[in-house]
Formats: structure tokens, C-alpha cells, sequence
């Protein structure tokens, strides 16, 4: 089915409320962390952090097993944070060394964790769907009872590979979970002037694919909405669309002057920020207290910390190493 | 040794039944290799034999069913992955190039794609400008790939099985004039050893070096060209990447003089490379510069004679050589 | 508009109707000769023929200018005829020769006549919708009052750029008349084994885009349907997606041994044979008498001999001319 | 003459202007080369100036944007597409090869394509694999279009002014690390001759040929060399479709040696083409065998130190000139 508005949920218990407040804590931080080491070239490439974003791998990453598996997109720190790939081995790998996620090869555009089935951050937009379909056909063909979640940004939506994966994961029924990070533009291009259709989630109608749009700076709206769909996706062995409706605060990358839209609009969309959302519910609800905040802060921040040490300690890859992983023989 | 006679196009289904027999990880995709039975026959019969879990019609998407088997590969399987044509397959380039070529790389290790690609190429059907091209000289340049072209009947069948034996993607150029080809081959043999040129004439005088479908042509130029008296040793690179220059360079460095035929247009065509690597790894050996033959820089044009006078032929082959000497 | 069946028409007065009658027997009779020739050797390389879909192109030609740009398929002979293009310059085209539409250059995929605004058959499937949407972009920058109609088959709606294609002509608001030729079949596979949702006309929605289907085997369904289309096209400038239901009667190519559907499939569809039907149709309603047929095949017979023998006359481009026309200097 | 100091991406951006002004046929489209002010900033204040219309951002659809283009261009326009970078013209290179470089010869002479595309290429600024491609020398393997890479600041400007008068499809590919470059120019020059290369530093020892983003660093080395008592020659493409090979051969045939640098990868790069073309036309010239400096055959690596062990640098072109004597 397609719900133009955002299915509004029932709250919390504390501890849950709680893991997501942190695991969304952890992102922004981290990724405050990261811009700040950018701008002193400790990181170098690209940078496109998810800021304002972070509800959305949050709360998606919920409804996921270990045996699922993750295609995700450049902007994917907070993908590979929520699912629980090390702090130190990321920080590493944008610090380009060896004991980085991808040893250094990849960058911040290009984790890769094999024990977490994370299959890589791809950065030609719309090529990681072809990918995740075929690991959804792996499984299928395996008798694996997994799923595949693949993440992309509303821009992806116009790229040819978006319609093809979606009509061969339909046509073959394959369980792929497309998560579509609606941020309303694609680099300085806002939806509206990319799509002439802008409801995302309708687009699943040509292909015969359920979906559902939900409200990416909510946590729990976005969990519950995966856990939905993965539902669905795990009963029918059929793909669904998931629109996660969100808003990115900063921009596109280190180097976008952010010309394309008003102070204005970005000020709007903050104060929907999902972590001062969710904190502000948490308290009303009397789930957290300015103790419990602290110690968090706390936590994460001594968790940046390491991360960095460790990505400081770490060594570069001999050169001689370069053509290693060309090819595996 | 069980002798058997089959075409070119027989031998690749020979390699692909025993693939999709002994190994349950096998399958085939691409559009029309099922209920057509493949746009050139190769796949004929197997989906009555492996049904269509195993042998997949795909829609006209290229870059995703490619995509689709780079995601299967990553997934535990070995998908072998038909596209009908390589003028089709640059729809599929940015997966083949961007993810397939990179992600072990790309991922420090962790990750390797053991996907097998194969598609028809070349021209000489009179089919003009979308639909004869000779593109295997790109894929070359790609590293984190292989980059087959089998010749000969015995090749389409072991180099498959060699491809299937890869941890990396491979490529397979199949030069659709090559499909009807008959030959002797033993059904029982296992696959070859794919870094080795061959040399399937020897000679002396001079060395012709070529791939894929231009082999039958250079080996009839051979036989003119030794009614001339001049006995011309042939090299049949099979491997484009990664190359067998040694055996390349011990043949030069015996003749003294190369030729390249390459039916790819001359600029930038991968006898380009055969060439610069004969510059850098036997100069002082030649007696002549090494020459090449490709094809002229238009676009395919349809018409017979038009087409016959852009491809490389035996008699523009064996004057090449002639005018060495 | 989705109409899933087919809408029924009035029927015509005779001139209209003899007109149609004609356009789609000198198209069958055409590809008839065509295909003797091949297998004589006269033509060679891929030959594609329409047989069995003739309404569409007569149909849909109907309503189209001269001012109105076309662009086709490699299955274009149809196309080609009904728009105008002399026999003997299609028919020398695909004997190679120098007075044929493309010089001997294209063969029978690729037709083009300038005067006609015909702007070629393309055989990379899907290739000819971006070079439609740029041609109606063309049309709109210069503000000439005209449409683009762009032929593909129901195997290019999997390709990307049919979504790309769509979405930047609603996007852009641009004068493209889709027409889609649903013959059931891409090659050898059926529709509903290389799309998840089989009805192509409501795909259209996902872009914003208007659009109908209509009976591909009946001139007169087509004709009507492709007015009203190519009406609102004209009016709003915008995009229209026509999907026109028919069937090939003979194998996907010269090459095809035709495996994949049923003798009686084939059969059941012949019964539409959409000039017989006609045919029948005129006759019932005493608009078309046994001397009008036997006349109107005569005609086209010598059509039809005099475009052979204009192929068999014409000379070939010398040699020398091979690279005169890869750059235009 | 006017001289001005601009930028290379400024360059571009006059000769945007000039031809926006000029010729109402003319227009830009791409990703965000509008309200963005293109990813390099190249059309910044262009969607101002000239609106909505004559500048568009396009959607994400590579294929297709270029592929309206060539029909624009079919339909009267005078098109001007930017492909953001090199990377992402893979998706587009079917529209390319099969529509842009034939339509012309296919047509059988009725249609041009009077088209220019531009796009950033190369490596060097640690955007990994999938962001770092050098593919301009696939681009110069196809017949029916042109294709260029301005190197100097100058040529960013009247390079597309040139192209801007052809007939036919051109390409013109601006490495990214040219963008802030500075230099002082007249932008009151009309178009250049684009079938000349151009020898940016007269020397006697031995040639070294190049083009767009490795120009900076053979300049350089060339210094190196001269302080070592080695005087190169260096030539800069400038076009490397149609190749200006006259150029080339009249320096190789006056310092009797040769070195290409060319950042692509090895093996099947742009630089075996100009190595084989000097064996051809200046076999009996050469004092040794022409050398070649390209990258590393992986795919990009993000770190620095790798990224930079894979490019061609002013040491590795100084080493490879010294081996020669
Ligand atoms: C095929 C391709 N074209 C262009 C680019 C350059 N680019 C990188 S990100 C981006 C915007 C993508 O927008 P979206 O998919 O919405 O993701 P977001 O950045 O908003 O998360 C563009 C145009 C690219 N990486 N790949
Ligand atoms: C991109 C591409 N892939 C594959 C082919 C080979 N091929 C030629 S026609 C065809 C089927 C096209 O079916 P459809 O679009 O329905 O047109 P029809 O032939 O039925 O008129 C295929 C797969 C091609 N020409 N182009
Ligand atoms: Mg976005
Ligand atoms: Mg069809």
C-alpha cells in the first residue's frame, strides 16, 4: 500500500528509546568529529555526511537480522555505524590506513565489512541496486532466509538502474528492501525539478511493488515502518519500497557552497532535528533524564576518542601492497 | 581422449552443461538464453535440462541482470552471465568497470566476484553501425578483470572451464562468426591453462599476432603468404588480459618482424598495445616496424562491399606482411 | 487516461477506409517481397518484419504532421512506408546501394529521410527514446509547433532509459508522443516473464504522464486513439504514452527459429490479422467490392516491382566513399 | 589583445558565455549545472544570467540527457552537455558510440550532430575507485567524434569556442585538477585551430608527449631534466581525435627519443597508440624505444601515499627519460 502521510506510532519503553537516542548520538558526533578532522585534512576525498538524517539508518537498521545483508550509498557512516561496524575501523579508514574497514582503499564513500554483511558504500548513484538485487538472488537460490536492504537517495530514483532493479527484484520476487532516503534533493537539484512525479512511493505501482513512506526524522516511525516492510518482504519474498521522507542539515559534501536553497528552509527542517525531536519525547515521556544525557554524551564521546587514537595509531599499507587486491590469485 | 566432432557454439554449451552439472553454485543469465535457446544458439536445450531456476531469461536490462550477477557472485554463487552482444554491453560498462572490476580492491580483500561474462562480438554479418563492433580491446584496459577470446572450438570449450575455475570476473569474447566453426575436440578434457598465448603456426620469417575471430583469416594469409616463401609464425593471444607478452617476444625475437590483426578500429585498438610492447621489450630485435591491420575508422556501414572494405581481410594481411620485405 | 480494454470506434466512410486498407497491405505485401528477397540473398543482415502489426503504424501515422518528427525502431518498415517514404529508396536501402534512404549504410534497421523528418530506426533497444525527448526539446527551445512520435516495443519499457526517457519529458513538459508496439514479446520472452506489471499503459502514472491503450490489431482503434493522444500532446505540450496492443505474426528476425510460443498461440492471433479484419469489415458495410481489392493488390504490385527493380538498378557507393561520411568536414 | 588573469575553470566559463550570447541555438544541461553552479563551479552565475531555459539542470539520467542531447542537436540546436565527471559517462557511452558517432554515417550523410559534451576527468584529489577514471583514450578510439583536452588555461577558453564550430560531436575532457590553474589569457580570442598539437617547451634531447592534467607535471619534470643537462621537448596533444601525429613525428625525428605520459592505465592506455604510431612513422628515427609513464594497473586507492605510488609524478617521468640514456 502507499500512505501519502506518515503512519503516526505508539511510544516507547526506556531502553528502547534510549539504544535509538544513542545509536542516532553516535552518528551525529561521529560525523561532527569527521568534518572537524576534514577541515584540518586529517580526512581527505569526499565527505558527505548524514546529519539531520540519522532516524532514518536508525531506525531501519531495527528491523534487520545479521544474516541480512546491506548495500549502501557514499553518504553511509550512519549505515555502517548502526550496524555495528567498529567506530575505530571507520575513523581508520578515512584516515586512509590500514586498519581501516577497507584498509585504506575505500574512504569515507566506501566501507566494506564482511562479518557485518555490509556489501559496500557505492558511489556511482543507483549501482548499488543492480548489486543488491543480485545478493537477494543469491539467497533465493541458496534457500537463505535473508533479506537484502539497500539504501539510495532520492536522486538514484531517476537513474535507469532504479527501474530496472525494481522490476526484475518484483518480476524474479526477490527479498530485497529498497530504502529510499528521501532528502528532497539530489546534490543541488531538489526533487521537484528531478522528478515529475515526486511521490517516491507511488512509483512502486509500475512494478507491481508494495511501499510506504515514512517520516525519516522520526526514529520510531522509521522503525516501525521497516519492521513492516521487512515483515512483508521476509513472508513474501517479494521487494517493497520503504521512502524514508528526511532532510539533510548540511551540505551535499566538503565542497558544496550550499547555494541552492534558503537559510530559511534548513532552519524549518532543524527544528525537526530527530535527535532533539526524540530527546524532547524521551523527556516528556519521563524516559530520560539530563543524567542520563550526560553519561551518554560521555560514552560517545570517549568512543570518538578511541575511534581517532586508533585511526592515529594505525599504519599506512606498504606500497608494495598496491596491486595486492587487483586480483584474488 | 574422447574425440568429438561439434561447432564452436556446441563447445560452449559442452562447457556449460558440465559447469551447471558439477557445480549446484552455476547459473546461466542473460535475455533469450531460455525459451529462445540464446540469440546464437549457444544455450539451447538447457533450460529443458536445468530448468529456469538455473537458466534465467532476463528483461532487456543490462546494466542490472550484470549488476545482478556481480550481487549473486558476492552472494556465494558463480553466475555465468550472457550478454548477446558486446554493442550491448556498454550499457552494462559503468557495473562492469565501477563494481565488478573494483570491489576486491575497493574493499581491501574482503570481497571477490567470481562472475563469468560472456557475449558475441565483432562484425562480418552485415548487421552496420549498432551492431559490429569490436570492443574486447577496452576491456582489456580494465584491471581487476579477464579478458578472454577464444579461437578456436577446443578454446570456447576449456577457456569457459577455465573461466569457471576464476576467484575474478572474466570476460568472454565469442566472435559470432566463430559459432558455426566445426572441430575435433575431446568432451572429457578440463580446462586450460589461460595464461599462455598459443602459437598455432610456427614460422620464421615474420610474426602474426591476433585474436578471436581474425585467427581464421590470418592462418589463410599464413598459407598464402608461405606460397609467396615467406613462412610466417602465428601467435593467438587467447588471454587478452592479463597478456602473454613472453610468448610475444620470444616469437619476435625469433622472426624480427610482427604484424597485428586486430578488427577493432586501428586508433586505439588493442594492437596499439601489442605493438608498444613489442617497442619496449624487443626494439632491438626488429628488423622492421611491427605493423598493423584493423579495421577502417567508420562506422560499420551495411552494405557488402562496404563492409568488406573496412574489416581486415587475408589479401590486406598478407600485403602488410609483403610490405615488410 | 488508463483504459485497460480497448476502446470501440465508429467505423469510417470508404476514401478513409480504402486509405488505411491500402497503407496496410502495401506493408504487408512489402515485407513479403522483403523477406522472398532474403532468402535469395538480395537483402541481408537483420531483417525484422511487421506482419501482424500493421494497424499500428497506419493508425498512429494518421495523426501525425509533416512538421512532426519520428523516430523508430529496426522494426520500422511499417513506419517508414506509412509516413511516406518511397518504396524503391527502402527497398534499395536493404539491397545496399547507393539510391537506398541511408546510402547503403543502414540496411533495413536503419532507415532515415530528412525530408520526412524521419529521423532513423535505432536497434539498440530503448536508444531512439532520449533522442525523441531531445528532438521535442529541440521543438520547444525553437517553439516550433510540433510533436515527436517515438516508436519501441513492449521489451524496451525494461530498459532504464524508458523510465529516464518519461520522467525528463513530463519533467520538462515536452511534445513526445510515446507510442509503445505490445506484440507480447521481447525476442523470445513474453511480456509477462520480462515485466513484473504487465500492463505498460499504467506505468505512465508513475511519471505524471497521460496515457491509453488501444486495440493494435484495428487501423481504426489506433487512428482514433493516436488523434486523441497527439491531441493532447498538441495542447498541452506535454508527454503522452500510447501502448498499442498487437502481435507478430512471423519469428522475431530471420534468425529466429520461433520456439517459444505456441503454433496455436500464433493462430488464435492470426484470426486478428488486422487487414483481413478490416477487410471484412469494409465489405460488410458494402464499402469495399472484390474489383476495389483486386485493383488496390495490383497497384501495390507494381509498387512493389518497380521498387525492386529501382533496387536492382541502382549502383553501389564506391570504395572510396567509405569514410566520407563519418565526419561531416 | 585583452590580456586577463582567469582561472582554467573561469576560461571555460567565458567561452560558456561568448557562445550563450552569441547563438541562441546554444544551451547547457547537466547535473546541477544550474542552481548548484556546476559540481566545479564551472557555470556558477550562468543560470542567472541566461535562465531557466538555456540553462538546465537535468535529473540523474546520464543515458538519456545525453542522449537529448544528440537529439537536440539533430533538431536544430547547438546543445552543450556536461557530464559532471568521466566516471559517470560510462552510463551514457551507448547514446555515445551508437547514436552520436554514427548517426552521421549511418544516415548516410543526412544528419550531424553538432554536439559538444563536456566532462572532468582523472585522478589525484583521493576519490577512490569508482571517481578517478582516465578514460579520454576510449573516447579517441571512436570514429564520428572529436575529442579534446585543453591543458593550459588558454585552451580551456578557445578550445570550446572550437568546438563549438564543428559539425560533428566533439568531447572535451578538463582533468579536475586543472579547474583553479591560473593564467592570463585574451578573452577577446575567437576559437583555435584544434587540429594542431601544440609544443609547449622547445627542446633537443627527447620528446615527451602529453596531454590535459599530466601537462603541469611533464613541465615540471622537464625542468628537472635541464638541471640534469637533459633538454626535452614537450608536445600537449591538445586533440587527441583526429591526433595530430605530423607534430609529433617531426619532433621525435629531431630528438630521436620519446616518452608518453598519459595518466590512464597502461595496458590498453592512449599512450600505446602514440608509442605505435611513432614504431610506424619514425621506426628508423628512434635512438631507443619509446617509453611510457602511466599509472599503476589497480583501480584507485583512496589513501595518498597509494593513490599518488599509482600516478604518474614529475620523479617517475624524470626516471623514465634518464633510463634512455
Ligand atoms: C551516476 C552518477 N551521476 C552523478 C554523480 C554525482 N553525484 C554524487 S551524489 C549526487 C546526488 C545524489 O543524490 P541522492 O541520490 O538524492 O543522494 P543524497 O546525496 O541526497 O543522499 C550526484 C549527482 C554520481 N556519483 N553518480
Ligand atoms: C540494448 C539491447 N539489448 C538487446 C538487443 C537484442 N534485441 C534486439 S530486438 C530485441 C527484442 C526487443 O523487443 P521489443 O522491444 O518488444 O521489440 P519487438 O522486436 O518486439 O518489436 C532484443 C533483445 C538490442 N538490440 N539492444
Ligand atoms: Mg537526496
Ligand atoms: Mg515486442
Amino acid at each position: 500500500m502507499t500512505t501519502k502521510e506518515p503512519v503516526t506510532e505508539p511510544f516507547v519503553e526506556r531502553q528502547h528509546g534510549l539504544d535509538l537516542l544513542r545509536e542516532m548520538l553516535r552518528i551525529r558526533r561521529f560525523e561532527e568529529k569527521a568534518v572537524e578532522l576534514y577541515s584540518i585534512g586529517k580526512i581527505r576525498g569526499f565527505l558527505h555526511v548524514y546529519i539531520g538524517e540519522e532516524a532514518c539508518a536508525v531506525g531501519a537498521m531495527r528491523a534487520l537480522t545479521p544474516e541480512d545483508n546491506i548495500v549502501a550509498t557514499y553518504r553511509e557512516h550512519g549505515q555502517a555505524l548502526a550496524r555495528g561496524i567498529p567506530m575505530g575501523s571507520l575513523m581508520a579508514e578515512m584516515f586512509g590506513k590500514a586498519n581501516g574497514c577497507s584498509h585504506g582503499h575505500g574512504g569515507s564513500m566506501h566501507f566494506f565489512d564482511k562479518p557485518r554483511r555490509f556489501f559496500g558504500g557505492y558511489a556511482i548513484v543507483g549501482g548499488g541496486l543492480p548489486i543488491a538485487v543480485g545478493l537477494a538472488l543469491a539467497d533465493k537460490l541458496q534457500k537463505r532466509r535473508a533479506l537484502t536492504a539497500c539504501f539510495f537517495g532520492d536522486g538514484a530514483v531517476a537513474e535507469g538502474e532504479f527501474h530496472e532493479s525494481l522490476n526484475l527484484a518484483a518480476l524474479w520476487e526477490l527479498p530485497v528492501l529498497f530504502l529510499c532516503e528521501n532528502n528532497l534533493y539530489a546534490m543541488g537539484t531538489a526533487l521537484e525539478r528531478h522528478q515529475s512525479q515526486t511521490d517516491i512511493s507511488l512509483k512502486a505501482q509500475a512494478y507491481g511493488i508494495a511501499s510506504e513512506a515514512a517520516d525519516g526524522m522520526d526514529a520510531i516511525a522509521v522503525e516501525s515502518a521497516a519492521q513492516r516492510a521487512a515483515g512483508t518482504v521476509r513472508q513474501t519474498g517479494r521487494p517493497f519500497l520503504l521512502e524514508l521522507r528526511t532532510y539533510r542539515f548540511r551540505a551535499h559534501s566538503t565542497a558544496d557552497p550550499d547555494l541552492y536553497r534558503t537559510k530559511d528552509e534548513i532552519e524549518r527542517w532543524k527544528k525537526r532535528d530527530p535527535i532533539t525531536m526524540f530527546e524532547a519525547r524521551l523527556r516528556e515521556m519521563r524516559l530520560l533524564a539530563d543524567a542520563d544525557l550526560t553519561s551518554l554524551e560521555a560514552r560517545i564521546g570517549a568512543e570518538i576518542n578511541e575511534a581517532v587514537a586508533l585511526a592515529e595509531a594505525g599504519s599506512w599499507e606498504p606500497i608494495e601492497a598496491l596491486s595486492k587486491d587487483v586480483y584474488t590469485t | 581422449m574422447q574425440a568429438k566432432k561439434m561447432t564452436y557454439r556446441e563447445a560452449i554449451r559442452s562447457a556449460l552443461r558440465l559447469a551447471l552439472k558439477s557445480d549446484p553454485r552455476v547459473f546461466l543469465m542473460g535475455e533469450d538464453v531460455g525459451r529462445y535457446g540464446g540469440a546464437f544458439a549457444v544455450s539451447l536445450g538447457l533450460l529443458e535440462e536445468f530448468g529456469p531456476e538455473r537458466i534465467r531469461d532476463t528483461p532487456l536490462s543490462e546494466s542490472t541482470f550484470v549488476g545482478a550477477g556481480i550481487g549473486a557472485a558476492l552472494g556465494g554463487m558463480r553466475p555465468i552471465v550472457e550478454i548477446m552482444t558486446v554493442n550491448f554491453s556498454l550499457l552494462a560498462l559503468d557495473q562492469i568497470l565501477n563494481n565488478a572490476a573494483t570491489l576486491r580492491h575497493m574493499s581491501g580483500g574482503q570481497y571477490s566476484v567470481p562472475l563469468v561474462v560472456r557475449m558475441a562480438t565483432g562484425g562480418g554479418r552485415q548487421l552496420a553501425a549498432q551492431h559490429s563492433h569490436s570492443l574486447e580491446g577496452w576491456y582489456a584496459h580494465i584491471p581487476g578483470i579477464k579478458v578472454l577470446a577464444p579461437a578456436t572450438v577446443e578454446d570456447a570449450r576449456a577457456m569457459l572451464l577455465a573461466a569457471l575455475e576464476e576467484p575474478d570476473p572474466v570476460f568472454i569474447f565469442e566472435h559470432a562468426t566463430l559459432y558455426p566453426l566445426e572441430g575435433e575436440i575431446d568432451e572429457t578434457a578440463g580446462p586450460v591453462d589461460i595464461s599462455k598465448a598459443a602459437v598455432r603456426k610456427p614460422g620464421s620469417a615474420v610474426t602474426l599476432i591476433t585474436y578471436g575471430g581474425s585467427l581464421p583469416k590470418t592462418l589463410q594469409a599464413a598459407q598464402e603468404l608461405l606460397k609467396e616463401g615467406i613462412d610466417p609464425e602465428v601467435v593467438d593471444l587467447r588471454t587478452l588480459r592479463p597478456l602473454d607478452a613472453a610468448t610475444i617476444l620470444s616469437s619476435v625475437k625469433k622472426t624480427h618482424r610482427a604484424v597485428v590483426i586486430d578488427e577493432a578500429w586501428r586508433t586505439g585498438s588493442f594492437a596499439a598495445e601489442i605493438s608498444a610492447q613489442i617497442m619496449e621489450g624487443a626494439f632491438d630485435d626488429l628488423d622492421a616496424p611491427v605493423a598493423r591491420v584493423c579495421s577502417a575508422e567508420v562506422p560499420m556501414p551495411y552494405a557488402k562491399h562496404l563492409e568488406e572494405a573496412a574489416l581486415p581481410r587475408v589479401e590486406t594481411i598478407v600485403s602488410a606482411v609483403k610490405r615488410m620485405f
